[in-house]
């Protein structure tokens, strides 16, 4: 079985010039995983067929195994023991990258996570590095059903000793991976299924309308907005996953609509860093998400700029999110339920009408 | 009680009734028809079919009363129709047509029919079944709690746990291992220690294997263990050893050419065509055209409703 | 083994006079199960160790298995597994109430309440009923330590199909009891142990300077305040757990700061009714509660009421709750950690000056 | 591999040495103490106490290697002391006193000291101890990861899972059960199913059982499955039948008088006192005075401080 990397040898890590064509984020976080592998002999990677030729059920670990056996261990369907095991490896000095198959199994893990892997970096009285990433492939609209689909990031919010990012195709992923596994402190990063698919972004290039550039180190944000704006009708606050649908509302919205908008995008979800983005708020603000309403982690990152922005807001911070629903399988069904580009669009009009 | 059947492979197999025949067909065509679905691009999401294990829950299905549930997983489309003549409903839950037995809700993975249920989260339903056991055991009417899992699903807690529960409080669970050797890439060897066997004897459940693909033989094997599921409130597990002939979902199948002959050798299609020719081809045919006809018509409906939508 | 109920016979539900000596909530919630168990013979209690002569590590379930003892059923330890069983005996058109033992290890539920109890609701494309009532016994203030002492609310907002709920002293327990069961919804009851050991609230009398009522059913909101008074300084939100503290703060508030403060009190955390109460909230809103900083159910509590109270709001809804920080052991290092009367007070005071 | 011992109470104990006695009489000393505190009201929180079952670490204690690691329970003061002779920390940690393990952060049951380390949650370590046992597997240095968990625990499904995946990695993880019968308040009858020899038998792990109190018996015993988890990769269960003589926490003892009569009668503690009575009184008094004095030293310490609180 060869190993294909799509961005050419697993070193790669020279970015292509802004015209070229950019790698799909699925490959571009295979290669990532290459390189993190070569270049770090502790680093292992567990997760359920993860190994060649199957490399995954998404793909992304594909030609790990053959290149690093020992280190790539595809395990038993056994979310909860899994992750155990990544911790156990973060404790005993390795540094473990655990795979949920799909994001909604994390469920499995959740005591694993919360009372063990994050716990045990303070609760023995001294900081106790773990460091752990939890992988887990995220999100809908791809009718996998109501079991399969799901953006579960918010249920993470706020535990001690944890924290959440999210992969966005502003962010370098082997960049963000190996600052997460520098932190000393289990992650769980979210990565939208729908985004494998994808082109990442390079060079500050969006498409014709849009630019972008990073604040905030790897795990920082990424602003994105019009050459030369610096006051916006809205700022649109969103992970990575929503990039693609909030782009094409700003779109529409700037096209159409004459309202031009900005979008704001962490890959560290929580905590939240708002420091590096807090001058670059203007006009309205609206945080975006794909989990389902109530509880959402767009109502965290409200709170936290509530106070910070009080003088300056003219209305209420408005929330983005899925319905207050499972996911149906459905195409019709699941479209309806989801944040779509015109959930955004149709949101940030009608608050600025 | 552990027993062990022999490969039959080479036994002769014993007439299937027609009955039996056209619902092993249905089935196979169900499935073949999804997979062509999935390829003309007319159905998204995913689906996994029974392709080679069709006739396990037709092997069940008598020993199966109208009132015992039964709890499927993400390869459920044989066990829902073993039970229930009804490809219409769960050809359009698939689709996401009128008349889906969901309303499109649930799709391919997610079925609640009468007593049916299934889900898409590994080992997630044996606790349920525990617990619904457990009240079919207070009511006393001698109904049971069937869950289907295959092999790769014993590396979930749960199943232990459930197990454990089930053995403790004398449950009527009955847990059919469709142990086809494999979880979507991985052989059963690179996750389950030890064997089926010896896991349900250590939680103090029966145990019967069999790797028949006789219907008729397999019921009178299982006719016994099944009645004191019931009778005795014995929990068992009932292990099939068979083949998936298909791919894990839709042309994700990583094994060996060689694999694959050798498990498509051993298809109960294969062997039940060779085995009458002519009655098998007759049924096939009619089996075929049921089902083309059935996808027509469902193809032509509108898009389901969701009435109860939140 | 005789029972033992404190509230004389398990029938009795007549609320004494204000005068006398109200039960703990030990025993009240104790006789509110003798009550459900006697009364709907379809109703099953699972958890560990609940059976007599142990009746439970918190003696909620204390006389119930002497009395009903095919369905109240000591567990094995499998969290995961009896809250499972307990959505399989709701299926199956039973009622279940499951204890886990310390709400710290709901976390090992997680998926069967996520994925199953509460998607099965609606996932089938119909409404199932599925009336589990999952019990938690919660907080911290008893010295057991980071794994037993948490206040896992947060991580249950927001799933669609569940709703959360909370004891206080205000509230019946038998009616909210009741009222759950007939939601044919899973509910995950959270029960703080300190109040375990405190007396309920009667007949609308608090003490000598505070009165109550309800509003909203047995699942709505207590309304705490002063004879008379209609608007106040601050209004205080917060669940059942935090009464006590919260009403100490309102009266060194009140005696010693001059400062006049409401209390609000649901018994349904999640999804929020806000309509009964809307009216009531004036002055500056304090949402307290005793999970960890960061997405906290206040931060949902607050996110509900901007868009609502937009006008009236002079500064930001303030949010109390435990630090970002695991509990320790050590009374001194735990007390320095979770909310006590003083943060409350604290926290109201800084916001009014 | 399974075996077991029959039952020995009556068989005469071969002789202690003075450091083995001495270790098991301060973990004695050290649970009484804190029962005592606590009933002064000198101590919150809770603590479970391993009175009866302190020989269990003291026997491994020589088999076990400092770079193996050790992962201990609810009930872990005798696995700690056996392994760290550091009473002083572990009692500043449960009083919350300058000088405490873990700065009074963590209490009885949240542990971390070199390599030892404990949790609350019941199962939660076995996880761990399987990655920890991947790691040690990897450096090759012949380490082993023990973890301690009790019968009870054996209800919850991380211990399958992990012994799945330790038995599949052929990992060094020594899973040692203290089956004292009793879970809380719950007999091992009414939550386990089955036996603990078959299901690490079902799960191709060894199993080794011993009903022995004495220390050189035992580990006679067992130096042998234990040089095999080591040299091997063989995940092993070493199942210790015992006795909890003291209540689960503080006074929550609902045993029958007649059982703890005989769960008391087998106490080792009696039985070495009656076997070796001039060694073992002076041996008593000497651990009962270090206590005592441990105790007054600790108590007389200021408050923790927790130096790195986030
Ligand atoms: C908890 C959980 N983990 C992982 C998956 C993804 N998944 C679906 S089927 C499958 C393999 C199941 O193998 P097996 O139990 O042998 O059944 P088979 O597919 O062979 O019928 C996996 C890993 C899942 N659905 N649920
Ligand atoms: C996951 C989990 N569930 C429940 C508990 C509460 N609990 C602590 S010890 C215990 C009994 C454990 O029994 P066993 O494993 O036999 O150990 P023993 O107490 O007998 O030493 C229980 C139920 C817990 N700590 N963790
Ligand atoms: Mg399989
Ligand atoms: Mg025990």
């Amino acid at each position: 079985m060869s190993v294909r990397i799509s961005e050419g040898t697993p070193n790669a890590g020279t970015p292509a010039t802004g015209a070229a064509r950019t790698p799909r984020m699925a490959d571009h976080l295979n290669a990532a995983l290459h390189t993190l592998l070569e270049s770090d002999p502790r680093v292992f990677v567990l997760g359920e067929d993860i190994r060649d030729p199957y490399g995954g059920a998404f793909k992304i670990t594909k030609g790990l195994s053959s290149r690093f056996a020992d280190r790539v261990l595809s395990t038993p369907l056994s979310e909860g023991t899994l992750v155990g095991a990544g911790a156990g490896l973060a404790l005993a000095g390795e540094k473990a990258i655990v795979e949920i198959m799909f994001s909604d199994f994390v469920t499995l893990a959740f005591d694993q996570i919360v009372n063990f892997a994050a716990k045990s970096t303070t609760m023995y009285g001294r900081p106790v590095p773990v460091p752990l990433i939890v992988r887990c492939p995220t999100g809908g609209r791809r009718g996998y059903g109501p079991t399969h689909s799901q953006s579960l990031q918010k249920h993470f919010v706020g535990v001690p000793g944890l924290s959440l990012h999210e992969l966005s195709p502003f962010h370098h992923a082997g960049e963000l991976l190996t600052h997460l596994l520098s932190l000393g402190e289990p992650c769980v990063l979210f990565e939208d299924k729908v985004l494998y698919t994808e082109r990442i972004f390079r060079d500050g290039v969006v498409d014709d309308l849009f630019r972008f550039d990073l604040v905030g180190g790897p795990s920082g944000w990424a602003r994105v907005g019009v050459p030369g704006e610096t006051r916006y009708d809205c700022t649109l606050i969103a992970p990575g996953g929503l990039t693609r649908r909030a782009l094409a509302a700003m779109r529409a919205l700037l096209i159409e609509d004459d309202l031009l908008c900005r979008l704001l995008v962490p890959a560290r979800l929580y905590p939240l860093d708002l420091a590096p983005i807090l001058g670059d708020v203007t006009g309205h603000v609206c945080v975006v998400e794909d989990g389902t309403a109530g509880g959402t982690w767009g109502a965290e990152v409200a709170q936290a700029l509530y106070p910070r922005l009080w003088s300056r807001l003219t209305r209420p911070i408005g929330l983005v999110s899925a319905a207050d629903s499972v996911i149906p399988t459905a195409a019709h069904l699941e479209s309806a339920v989801l944040v779509g580009e015109d959930t955004i669009r149709l949101a940030v009009r009608e608050a600025l009408s | 009680m552990t027993s062990t059947i022999l490969d039959r492979d080479t036994v002769p197999l014993s007439p299937p009734s027609g009955e039996d025949l056209d619902r092993l067909l249905l089935i196979r065509h169900f499935e073949l028809t999804l997979l062509r679905l999935f390829g003309e691009g007319r159905l998204n999401g995913t689906t996994h079919t029974c392709l080679g294990q069709e006739y396990v829950p037709v092997a069940l299905r008598p020993l199966l009363d109208d009132d015992d549930y039964v709890f499927s997983n993400h390869r459920g489309h044989g066990h829902f129709l073993a039970r229930h003549d009804e490809p219409h409903g769960l050809l359009a839950e698939i689709m996401g047509r009128e008349g889906a037995l969901c309303a499109g809700v649930g799709g391919s993975q997610h079925i609640y029919h009468r007593r049916f249920l299934s889900t898409g989260v590994q080992g997630e339903s044996m606790p349920v079944a525990a617990g619904v056991a457990l009240s079919l055991k207070r009511a006393g009417d001698g109904g049971l709690a069937c869950v289907h899992i295959g092999d790769g699903t014993w590396g979930e807690g749960a199943v232990y746990e459930a197990l454990n529960l089930a053995a403790l409080w004398r449950l009527p669970l009955l847990v059919v291992v469709e142990h086809n050797g494999i979880a979507q890439s991985t052989p059963t060897t690179a996750q389950m220690s030890g064997t089926i066997a010896a896991r349900a004897a250590a939680f103090g459940a029966a145990h019967h294997r069999t790797d028949s693909i006789d219907l008729n033989l397999i019921r009178l094997e299982l006719a016994e263990p099944v009645r004191r599921v019931r009778e005795e409130g014995r929990p068992t597990v009932i292990e099939f050893v068979t083949r998936r002939v298909g791919p894990h979902s839709k042309g994700d199948d990583t094994r060996s050419a060689e694999e694959l002959t050798r498990v498509r050798a051993a298809d109960w299609y294969v062997r039940y065509a060779a085995a009458f020719p002519e009655v098998f081809a007759a049924a096939d045919e009619a089996q075929r055209l049921r089902m083309a006809r059935i996808t027509d018509e469902v193809a032509a409906r509108p898009p389901s409703v969701w009435r109860a939508a939140p």
